[in-house]
């Protein structure tokens, strides 16, 4: 680890999802080794600097895996079944995301090119009051 | 067999485990008190309260009984205080992360004997709540968040799995008979009724590609274990057996993370630390528990603990290699899958299977001649994972 | 001064802390770095990855970010994987119990450098989930059930101490101005402001006779040490510090089933085990870091621990005695009381007063000539404790 | 320990709110020293045997601490301020436990005579359905 430079805002998962909010899918750049990570963290994960500095995604990547919950968390109840997709994105970092209309296994195949969209974050009381990203066959 | 190379780190002197199943009424306190109670019967020569020096315990959450300081909780229960107790916490590993450091805790000569255990009580909360609470050992902001459970985190290895190297559905179902059918040998397994390959293809889809018998079931139970330093083990028993090799290690948190989401790194550097400890190689195993949450888990620690080539796992348990009486037995208690798996004391409960086996106590799912073991234990979707390997002491 | 007769378990050579407060927007995750980053930034010779056998994290409450797992996330946000990694949960001494394991693990030869801290992210909870979250640590069935909070439980306690030893409400409240000044010199704590002792004593009831300037806050914050075998202490720094103590005790889980109800069992036994260790006595000690979550904690414990005779902690504290330039100076950090209590990072954050103590980094709060110091740390009120002694190592 | 005497009901914590529904404070009697145990448990905390008997408590005991709770967790916001005492009955055993229509610290006196009373269970859809015992001066 290299001495940080105050980098705004911080590189975080509450930063992260402030971005999603705005309809950005943000991660962070190394200035040491040029990795590029997402989620966002402190610390490169490559070569551990803290010398980092914000990059934008284009929201486009390969699809690496996926899973069909048909026995979902309480709060997804009303949602099964659903895709959970793991998407490649073409600037380096993996994510996970639901794939919004899929339903049907064939409806997918692995390698094939998958791209983000935003929707408006629920309505929470509580913490956290994140939005979501989906993800759909592009 | 192999040279005797390993040098003993501990010695296993006794072991007790509670049934599995439904235990309506009583929580982990009590449970882990029958579990104990075994391994003190076992044990006449061992006095608890002149002789335990800690009470190591794996917990792994504090939301099903509200009920967290796990470490005085049973100390307590024990008749034990003042004795110092841990809570050791790592997710469905939590019981093999207490061994690995009463393990550290004997070597460094500062404990001589101490009690090693786990306990979960789950049956008295509903399905939502217990996947709520299980999913807690995965990544929040990211898992957790966009909607993954535990069967959809081990459905995205199967995905994968089934893409690169052709493992079939049907061979996942396989892993669940060959365990049904140990468990029907085991009369502290959840499950008592052997299955055919019809019924676990036929059952419900929970996280496609994982149906409702790739999946280990929600189970109350405690186990528990008498670690001594190896000198001390023939005073409280003539079969020690010995903890020769010792491993841990962590992978990414997300399985999304992973360079490769179709191998358990966690399973390939603990293993490679044990193996190097003991002096052993995956071929000498003679019988092994390894960590069945799901099928497609056990087909991937085949491969990962090296008992068979790299994406051969589904042929591995198609050609029956992993049978009683088969190469390499795996899970001869019935596994997670079918003995049941109340989290916390997973770990420990593996422990209690080889104290049976290598002292020759496993009855009608003995592997005969057995002298080398191991067991695997993952926590959550393989962030983190401990092996133990065990010889014979006699 | 004593003779050194306290062979040394192991060295700590480097120690961070987050900034201590509301920390708005990071996650335990992200405020563990901020501790570990001045770890590393005081350690040059240190290359994490490269060094670090073994990440060893005390965290109270899964609940808080419906995070556990703690050991694989730290790990991993640390950049450290495939580390072995471990969570120690014992309430609100979870990192005092990885410190004792961390310390076993160096003594055990299996692992020689290791990292231990610990982390909690409370105050985007609201006041009600967290007094929930944290009562977990007491006894479910008969305390929370019959409605006792974390300030109720040593509220008996008060109420018990003032009954027996005369012990007085003014007493207790000259705890928390002591602590509140000697936050004032701590730029990490959460309060910076002296208190009166009317401001004190005037503040609203909380759990009769405790007021709220009895109680610790709820605070976010992590804490971190690097602990290597004594034997490759100089490698890393000129000035190591050397653990040569180390005791832990249970007491029984409920105060309602304590035979002494005005003393703290687990405090009394894991300090003797200390002390002996380390050859020391408790006038030996120039300085300890001892749990405060409430005033009347800090009082009972000078007499447990040995400083001032059984029911004259009252006296003790209104002599000045424990003021810093007074015969022990106590919590010259400010205490959980005014340093804050993010409850996983205390233990630890307790070991980073004491390492500037000893390394002479203390600022306007340094005890001149300070060489031998203890930190005390209690899980929940009291069922668990550990008690370390260190030496400055120069 | 010696071999457990199968006990019934088992000496638990739920066996022993049971007892409580019924109006019964109940406690374990070890058969082989004597010790009188509650809240019952499996094992002796005197002597570790597990040979033990169910004998009934009489209710009534001494004051040994208090508190009066002012800030209460969130089951508990609609009767504060509350007290809870820890109560050692005549029998041995000492139990927390709230008491009634006591607000004030000079209604109590450390050593002063107490008394159980039961009311009926709270009505509760979740874990754990048990009932309260309640303490009174006597
Ligand atoms: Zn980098
Ligand atoms: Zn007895």
């Amino acid at each position: 680890m290299s001495q940080q430079e105050a980098l705004t805002p911080p590189p975080t998962v509450e930063s992260f999802y402030k971005f999603v909010a705005e309809g950005k899918l943000m991660a962070v750049k190394c200035k040491k080794c040029g990795k590029i990570i997402a989620p966002p963290r402190p610390v490169c994960d490559g070569c551990l600097s803290r010398d980092l500095e914000w990059v934008q995604l284009k929201g486009e990547g390969e699809l690496v895996t996926f899973t069909i919950i048909h026995v979902p968390p309480v709060q997804f109840a009303s949602m099964a079944p659903y895709t959970v997709a793991v998407v490649k994105m073409d600037e380096g970092p993996k994510l996970p995301g639901i794939v919004k209309g899929v339903t049907q296994p064939d409806q997918l195949k692995i390698g094939m090119r998958m791209k983000v969209v935003f929707e408006p974050a629920p309505q929470q009381q509580t913490w956290p009051q994140w939005p979501r990203y989906y993800f759909e066959p592009a | 067999m192999i040279s005797m190379s390993g040098k003993p780190l501990a010695a296993i002197v006794s072991a007790g485990l509670s049934k599995f199943g439904r235990r309506e009424g009583l929580y982990g306190r009590e449970l882990f008190l029958e579990a104990a109670g075994e391994a003190f019967d076992r044990c006449p020569n061992l006095d608890p309260r002149r002789d335990i020096k800690g009470v190591f315990v794996g917990h792994m959450g504090e939301s099903y009984e509200h009920q967290g300081h796990t470490g005085p909780t049973i100390s307590d229960w024990l008749g034990l205080t003042p004795t110092q107790g841990f809570r050791f916490e790592s997710a469905c590993a939590s019981s093999s992360a207490a061994l690995r450091c009463a393990v550290m805790a004997i070597a460094s000569g500062l404990l001589d004997i101490v009690l090693v255990g786990g306990v979960e009580k789950m049956t008295h909360r509903t399905t939502p709540e217990v996947t709520e609470y299980l999913a807690m050992a995965s990544d929040f902001p990211f898992e957790q968040w966009h909607g993954l459970t535990f069967p959809g985190l081990f459905a995205l290895m199967a995905t994968a799995h089934m893409h690169k190297y052709g493992t079939t559905e049907e061979q996942l179902a396989m892993v669940a008979v060959k365990n049904h059918k140990n468990a029907s040998m085991n009369p502290k397994a959840q499950f008592q009724k052997v299955i055919t390959l019809e019924d676990a293809l036929k059952s419900r889809v929970i996280a496609w590609p994982l149906k409702l018998f790739d999946c280990s079931p929600i189970t109350d139970g405690a186990s528990c274990a008498i670690l001594v330093k190896p000198e001390l083990a023939k005073k409280f028993t003539d079969t020690p057996i010995y903890i020769i090799g010792s491993g841990g290690a962590t992978d990414r948190l997300g399985v999304y993370a992973r360079d490769d989401i179709t191998s358990l790194l966690s399973a390939k550097v603990a293993s490679q630390e044990a193996y190097k400890m003991a002096g052993v190689e995956p071929k000498d195993i003679d019988v092994a528990e390894v960590h069945d949450c799901f099928t497609i888990a056990e087909v991937i620690l085949y491969e990962d603990l090296g008992f068979c080539p790299k994406g051969y796992g589904g042929k591995f348990i198609e050609e029956g290699q992993t049978h009683i009486g088969g190469k390499i037995p795996v899970n001869t208690s019935g596994g997670l899958k079918a003995k049941g798996h109340p989290v916390g004391a997973t770990g420990v409960a593996q422990v209690y299977e080889i104290y049976l086996q290598l002292t020759g106590q496993a009855g009608p799912r003995q592997v005969s001649g057995a002298e080398i073991a191991l067991t695997h234990n993952m926590g959550g979707s393989g962030a983190s994972a401990f092996v133990h390997i065990y010889r014979r002491g006699d």
